[in-house]
Formats: C-alpha cells, structure tokens, sequence
C-alpha cells in the first residue's frame, strides 16, 4: 500500500511503539484521528468563524459587533450554542418528519467527510487516499440532496422554492468545479491531494531541473483562471454571497432552511462553514501549495528541526493559506450585490463552462509545449542560457 | 483497499453520530415546548398559509440538472486518461492522450453550443421580444 | 464459513447482486409510476455492475470486469438523463406519468 | 483483512439489500428515490472492497449527485403532489411479481454461484494485491488502449443523449 507513511493514524501508530500505547490497533488511531479533526477543528471552525464573520461585517460598516460575550465578544460563539441548544425544538406537522430528520446529517456527513483528503501538513492527513481529488467531490455531492430533501419535508414554499434554486445551482456549478481541477491533474499527474502538494515546492538552491514547479496557480497563464473560476465555484457551492440567492432573505425569507430552528439550523449553517472551509483548503491545496513553505523546504534546512516542529509549520502554513481564502470569501459577502437567477445560470454555463473547457486545453498544450515546466521554470531556463533542462 | 478509506469511514460515522447527539443534548437542555396554533404553521411571515407548500415548480430546474449530469459524466469519464497525461508527455507519446482529451472537450463544446444555440440555457424562456405590428 | 467471510466472498457479493436484481425487475413490474419503474432499472443496472466488479476481483484479478461496470455507470447516467425527458414530455401531454395510460401510439 | 474491517462490508451490504427493498416495496415515491440513495452509496462502498477505487467514486458522483438530483426534481416537478400525496400502491402485476421475486433469488443465485465455479478463482495473493492497487491509471490506460472504442463510442452516445433529452424537454410554442 502506497504512501501508509502520509497516514495520520499511521504516524500515531510509528509514534506510540515502545510505549504503553503500541497494542492499540490501527483502526483506533483512526478513529482518535476522525475525533481530533472534527470535533477540535471542523466543528469549532464553524462555530468561530460565524463570530468572524460578524466581527469582519461589523468592521466593514464601522460597526463594533460582537463585544459583550467575554474579551472582544470572543465567546459569542459559545452563547450562540448554548442559545441554540436551548430553542424550541420544532419539526413541522404537516411536513415530513422522517426526511426533515435525515437531511441535516445528509449536509453534516457531506462537509465533514471532506477533510479526509485534505492534508494539513506533510505527514499529517486523515487519509490520503489514491482517488483525492476526486473523493472530495464525491463526498461533497451529498450535500445538495440534503439541503433538496430538507426543504421538501419543511412544507413550507419558501423552503421549496428555496431548496430547488440551492440544488440547481449546486449541481450547475460542479462542472466548472470540476472542470478547474482539471489542469492540476494535467499538471500534476495524480489524483492524490498529498502528491500534488509534494510537487509544488521551490527550492532556490536546487538546480532548475531538479526542482518542483512552483504553486500551481502560477505554472502556466491559463491555471491563474482555473483558480479564479475554482473559486468562484466554491462560493457557489457553498451558497455564499454573491450566490446566495437560495437563502435570499429579501425574497425567500431564509430560503431552505425557514423552517429549521433552533440546533437544526445551527447544523445547517455549521455544516456550511465547514463546506466553506473544505472548499477553501482544497483551492489552497491545489493551486497555492498547501503546507508548502515559498522558497524553502524546512527538510533542507540550515538547521535540522525536530519533526514535531516541522509538521506544526506545515499545518501552520496551510491554515494560513486556508484562512485567508475564508477571509476573502467573508469579504466578498459585504462588497458584492446578489446576483439575479437568470445571471447566476448565464455566468455559469455561458462564462464559466466555456472558459474553463479552454484553461483545460490550454493547459493540455503548455504541458506538452514545455514537457511540464512552469513558466518560472521556463523563464529562469531561458535567462540562464541553458535552454530545456530535459 | 487502502488504510486512507478507514480514516473515511470513521469521519462519516462520527459526523453522522454528532447530529443526533447535538440534538440530544439540546433536548435535555430546553424547557419543553407549547405549540400554539400560528407556532404549528409553516412560516409565511404571520399569514396563514393558503395551501400545501408541496405544488408543482418550474421545469427550468430539471433542464439544468439534465444538462449537467450529461457534463459530470464526460468529466468523471476524462479523469483516468488525464492522469496519464503527464507521464505520456515526458515520455514522448503525448498524442494520443492529447487527441483524448481534445475530444473530449470538443464534444463538451459542441454539446454546450447546441443548447446554447437553441436557447436551452436560457432561464427566462417563452419571453418574446416586443415586435411592433406592421 | 461464517457470515463476515462470506459477505467478502464472491457467492456474497452474488448474493447481494441477484436480490438488487429481482427487486429492480419486482418494481418495474409492480410500480404505475413511470418514475418507479425508472428507480427499479437503476437497481437492476447497479446489480449488473456489482457482478461485473465481483467477478473482475475474484475471478480474473484483473481490469476487464471493471471497464464494463464503468461504461455501465456511463449509460446509465444517459438512460436517467433521457428517460426522465421522456417522463416530463409524456407528463406535458397527459398531465399525469401513469405508465397505464402510456399504451397508446400516438398523441 | 482483519473481521472489523469485514464487518464494515457486511453492514455495506444489509444497507444496500435493505434499501432495495424499501426502493421496492414502498408505496411513497419520494421515499424510494430516497433511500435508492442509500443503495448507491452501499453499493459504493462494496466497489470499494472489491478494489474498484475509481469507480466508487464515479458511482457516488454519478449516482447521488446526477441521477438522484435528477430524479428528486422529476417528482417534484411532475407531481401534483398534494392530491397524490405521492401514493403508488396497486398494479395487476403484483401477485406474479411477488412470486416471481421469490422463485428469482434463488435461481439467479444459484446459477451466478455455479458460474463462478466454473470458471477459474484468481489466487488469493493476486486477488488481495488487485484490491489494494490504485485503479485511477489502470482505467485510464484502458480507456486509451484495449478498451478505447467503446469508450469513444460512449461519449459520443453521451452527446447524443444530451441532444435528445434537451430536445424532449424543450416546451414546444
């Protein structure tokens, strides 16, 4: 089995022989792994970021915001989730008990199960598994049953209506989602998320030929659209702002999910933030190098650092990447108007599919152009005279 | 089968696990509900609802959706081959890979550009452009 | 043989595929909605694909198998696209999808 | 193959078995498209053991996110559901369909087991090392070699099927 070493629950394993812990199955360390990654990171990124979020509004309208609830209004998140847990809880009469129970755990699953593939650091992922990429989009295909089915079984025609724009567009947007992530496995050669991070370092000191390409979202000029239109997709299928006509609150009141209160709603919006997180992590994976450092391999370091402080960096520097894409998500959400339906459908199928079908070609032609150089590659190749390094 | 996949299993279990634990936990903690008559109705801004929410809609939606399972297939269909296509270039026998792929997105094109063409991706449909009588 | 081998067995995976079929053929039969009869073929499709892929693992070790539950995966996905236009054209002339009333030939 | 992880198939199995039944006998549509979800992704899942990666995968993306959308949309959009409350129950095939689902297992069974003994079992090393190789570039290889014509042939049935379906859907003035 490849790459067991990239393993989350196997480097547990490695890290617990010879001590009391060595019995402790594989499966276990799994399990502690899946633990740790929602409970200590998924969920309480969702809870956090809502305060963010207010935090950052209130900021762009000169506003305070949150600022009762402990230092700066920190633990707003927490009295949101004891409010939250503490509501009515309603499921409607007249709607559909069974499919209103089932359709938050559709959405929750879907987002969480994401962060399987996502590697926070070098040696740190759930499970790098073979099919990556491809597994995220897979498990996150969930999420638009769920939100259908939980606005049909509300019987509410708000829910409805909101739930059918939500599906639509969701389904609409995975093809240039999909059609994005397309060059980097051009480029890369390989579906596993773990492997394309590994070939997106740089190291000054090492000769041209025998580097990695740089970030992806620079190795050619068509991979810089890819991941304009990969992002621009995510907030789509996150419903963010400006794609958050199926929660349009002006029109549909709340949209799909009017008629969940109280802790179902809170699952909702957190199964949301944590798909906002998912997506963001997998733009930052694959277009912006993940845990990779720019223009250093710590492994090569001057001085050799400890593993342990290496693979905090590594997550260090992946969240910071992730992050900043969250940011930029939450900052679009007070800069930019709503789009209308009709654009929403003509953006994605009249822009975003065509251009993305040519990034593909595009990339399809430099790869075999350049025999899968980047352009830095290319350009320095030039500039020291010594032509292709193949 | 790969080791990865177990990670997979236990983040769906324990995910699906903390919805009805979340809701357990709230169901110990709130004080127990009183429904009331406008409390029971579906929510229509204070309105009583006229109807069942569960009516007929647009068929718009279900063209997108034809027209997008159509595209996810041709692209889960092309992801094996471009896999291979790195490789295959540095080994100096690209084209073939790259005849693939050029088919395949020239059938993309051609599928987008009929619907295209014939007003399918159009969200506002059967809206005639005012014509002045003659 | 207990029951956890013989879930990993190829008489399994057969067992599992023969049920999803002859359930698949039971709603075709038994459903009057058009749609119904369109979720039973899905059924007896993914029976056919698991034998392909059990046989492909057990009995050969090798690709063959899984080519075809791939190209099966593909067409169906074109059935599903195709049979549901069917479903909403018949819909726009009768106002009703009760595959009864479809015996006739012409509008 | 430790009786944990078997067990994991074994639960796979009764998930996508039990939903097929409910797809069958239920007489509310809905709740059959519902729960053909549920069939998909355990059938997903027993792709998954017998070593088919890739085509999980393709079956979650294709399955739950294509066909069940789609699917949901068509009985939402073509039924008046108030009236029906989606009720379809009775059909004047249901005495022979039950007795031929009865006679039907195990026949199929039966003759599928004699086939597979027939014909000759990989080895058991071979047949645990194919389930644990990655398949996304052997299919791709495949798809470019032996089995490149039905490929071919594949995607352009695909554009025709999009053709058709968009022309059966288009309202007609």
């Amino acid at each position: 089995m490849a790459n067991n070493s990239a393993l989350f629950a196997q480097t547990l394993t490695d890290w617990t022989q010879g001590t009391f812990l060595a019995p402790v199955p594989l499966w276990v360390w799994a399990m502690v792994s899946a633990l740790v990654v929602i409970y200590l990171l998924a969920l309480p990124f969702g809870g956090i970021a809502t305060y963010i979020e207010r935090k950052i509004a209130a900021d762009m309208q000169d506003r305070i915001g949150p600022n009762r609830v402990g230092p700066l209004g920190l633990f707003q998140f927490a009295a949101d989730a004891v409010k939250m847990l503490s509501k009515e809880d309603y499921v409607p009469p007249a709607g559909d008990k069974f499919l209103f129970n089932i359709a938050p755990v559709l959405v929750v699953v879907g987002s969480c199960a994401g962060f399987v593939a996502l590697p926070l650091g070098q040696y740190l992922v759930a499970g790098d598994v073979n099919i990556g990429v491809f597994y995220i989009l897979a498990v996150t295909t969930l999420i638009a049953p769920g939100i259908l089915l939980g606005s049909w079984a509300s019987e509410n025609k708000w829910s409805l209506l909101g739930g059918l724009r939500s599906a639509a567009q969701i389904v609409s947007y995975e093809i240039p989602v999909a059609l994005s992530i397309l060059p980097v496995i051009l480029i890369s050669g390989s579906l596993q998320v773990g492997e394309i991070v590994k070939q997106q370092g740089w190291n000054p000191d090492l000769p041209i030929a025998a580097n990695a390409h740089f970030w992806n979202v620079v190795h050619n000029p068509f991979t810089v659209f890819a991941f304009f239109i990969l992002f621009v997709g995510g907030l789509a299928e996150t419903n963010r702002i400006p794609f958050d006509l199926p929660e349009a609150e002006s029109e549909l009141v709340s949209g799909f999910n009017t008629e969940f209160s109280g802790m179902r709603f809170g699952l909702y919006a957190l199964g949301e933030f944590v798909d906002v997180f998912v997506m963001c992590a997998m733009l930052a994976a694959l277009y912006l190098g993940g845990w990779q450092l720019p223009f250093l391999e710590l492994d090569k370091f001057w001085i050799t650092l400890p593993s342990g402080l290496i693979a905090l960096i590594h997550v260090g520097v992946f969240l910071v990447k992730t992050l900043l894409l969250v940011f930029v998500v939450m900052w679009l959400r007070w800069t930019l108007p709503r789009l209308r339906v009709d654009q929403l459908m003509g953006l994605c199928w009249k822009g975003m599919v065509p251009l993305a079908l040519f990034n593909v070609l595009g990339t399809a032609i430099w790869v075999w152009a350049f025999k899968g150089q980047s352009m830095i590659q290319v350009a320095m190749g030039l500039f020291s005279g010594g032509g292709s390094s193949h | 089968m790969e080791t990865g996949y177990i990670s997979a299993f236990w983040f769906i279990v324990i995910a699906a696990v903390t919805v009805p634990l979340m809701l357990g936990v709230g169901a110990l903690l709130r004080p127990k509900s009183i429904p009331t008559k406008k409390g029971t109705q579906a929510y229509e801004c204070g309105e009583d609802p006229i109807g069942s929410a569960w009516v007929k809609f647009n068929i718009r939606f279900y063209v997108v959706a034809i027209i997008f399972i159509i595209f996810d297939v041709e692209v889960a269909a092309v992801l094996p081959a471009a896999t291979l296509y790195k490789d295959a270039v540095l080994n100096g026998n690209g084209a073939w890979v790259f005849a693939e792929l050029f088919l395949f997105i020239a059938l993309l094109v051609l599928g987008l550009i009929y619907c295209w063409v014939r007003g399918d991706l159009e969200w506002v449909k059967g809206v005639t452009k005012f014509a002045p009588k003659k | 043989m207990n029951l956890l081998d013989f879930a990993n067995s190829i008489e399994g995976y057969l067992l599992v595929s023969s049920i999803l079929f002859v359930l698949g053929v039971f709603a075709v039969l038994t459903r009057k909605n058009a749609i119904g009869i369109l979720l039973g073929i899905e059924l007896i499709l993914n029976a056919a694909g698991i034998n392909f892929v059990a046989f492909s693992k057990f009995h050969s070790a090798a690709m063959d198998g899984q080519m075809v539950a791939l190209f099966i995966i593909l067409i169906a996905a074109a059935e599903a696209a195709v049979a549901l236009a069917i479903i909403l054209r018949f819909y726009r002339l009768k106002q009703t999808i009760d595959a009864d009333e479809a015996s006739l030939l012409r509008n | 193959m430790s009786n944990g992880i078997k067990l994991i198939l074994l639960l796979a199995e009764i998930l996508t078995v039990g939903s097929a039944l409910v797809v069958a006998v239920n007489p509310n549509i809905l709740y059959s498209a519902v729960f053909l979800l549920f069939s998909f992704l355990g059938v997903a899942v027993m792709f998954l053991f017998a070593g088919a990666d890739f085509l999980a995968a393709t079956q979650v993306v294709v399955y739950v996110g294509g066909v069940t959308i789609l699917i949901l949309f068509a009985i939402m959009l073509t039924q008046w559901m108030y009236r029906l409350k989606l009720r379809d129950v009775g059909s004047k095939f249901i005495v022979p369909a039950v007795v031929l689902a009865l006679g039907l297992v195990p026949m199929l069974h039966r003759g599928l087991t004699d086939l597979a003994r027939m014909v000759k079992a990989a080895p058991p090393e071979k047949m645990s090392e194919f389930a644990a190789s990655p398949k996304t570039m052997e299919i791709g290889k495949a798809l470019l070699g032996s089995h490149v014509l039905p490929f071919e042939a594949i995607t352009i049935l695909l554009l025709g099927a999009l053709v058709g379906a968009v022309w059966l859907a288009r309202p007609k003035s």
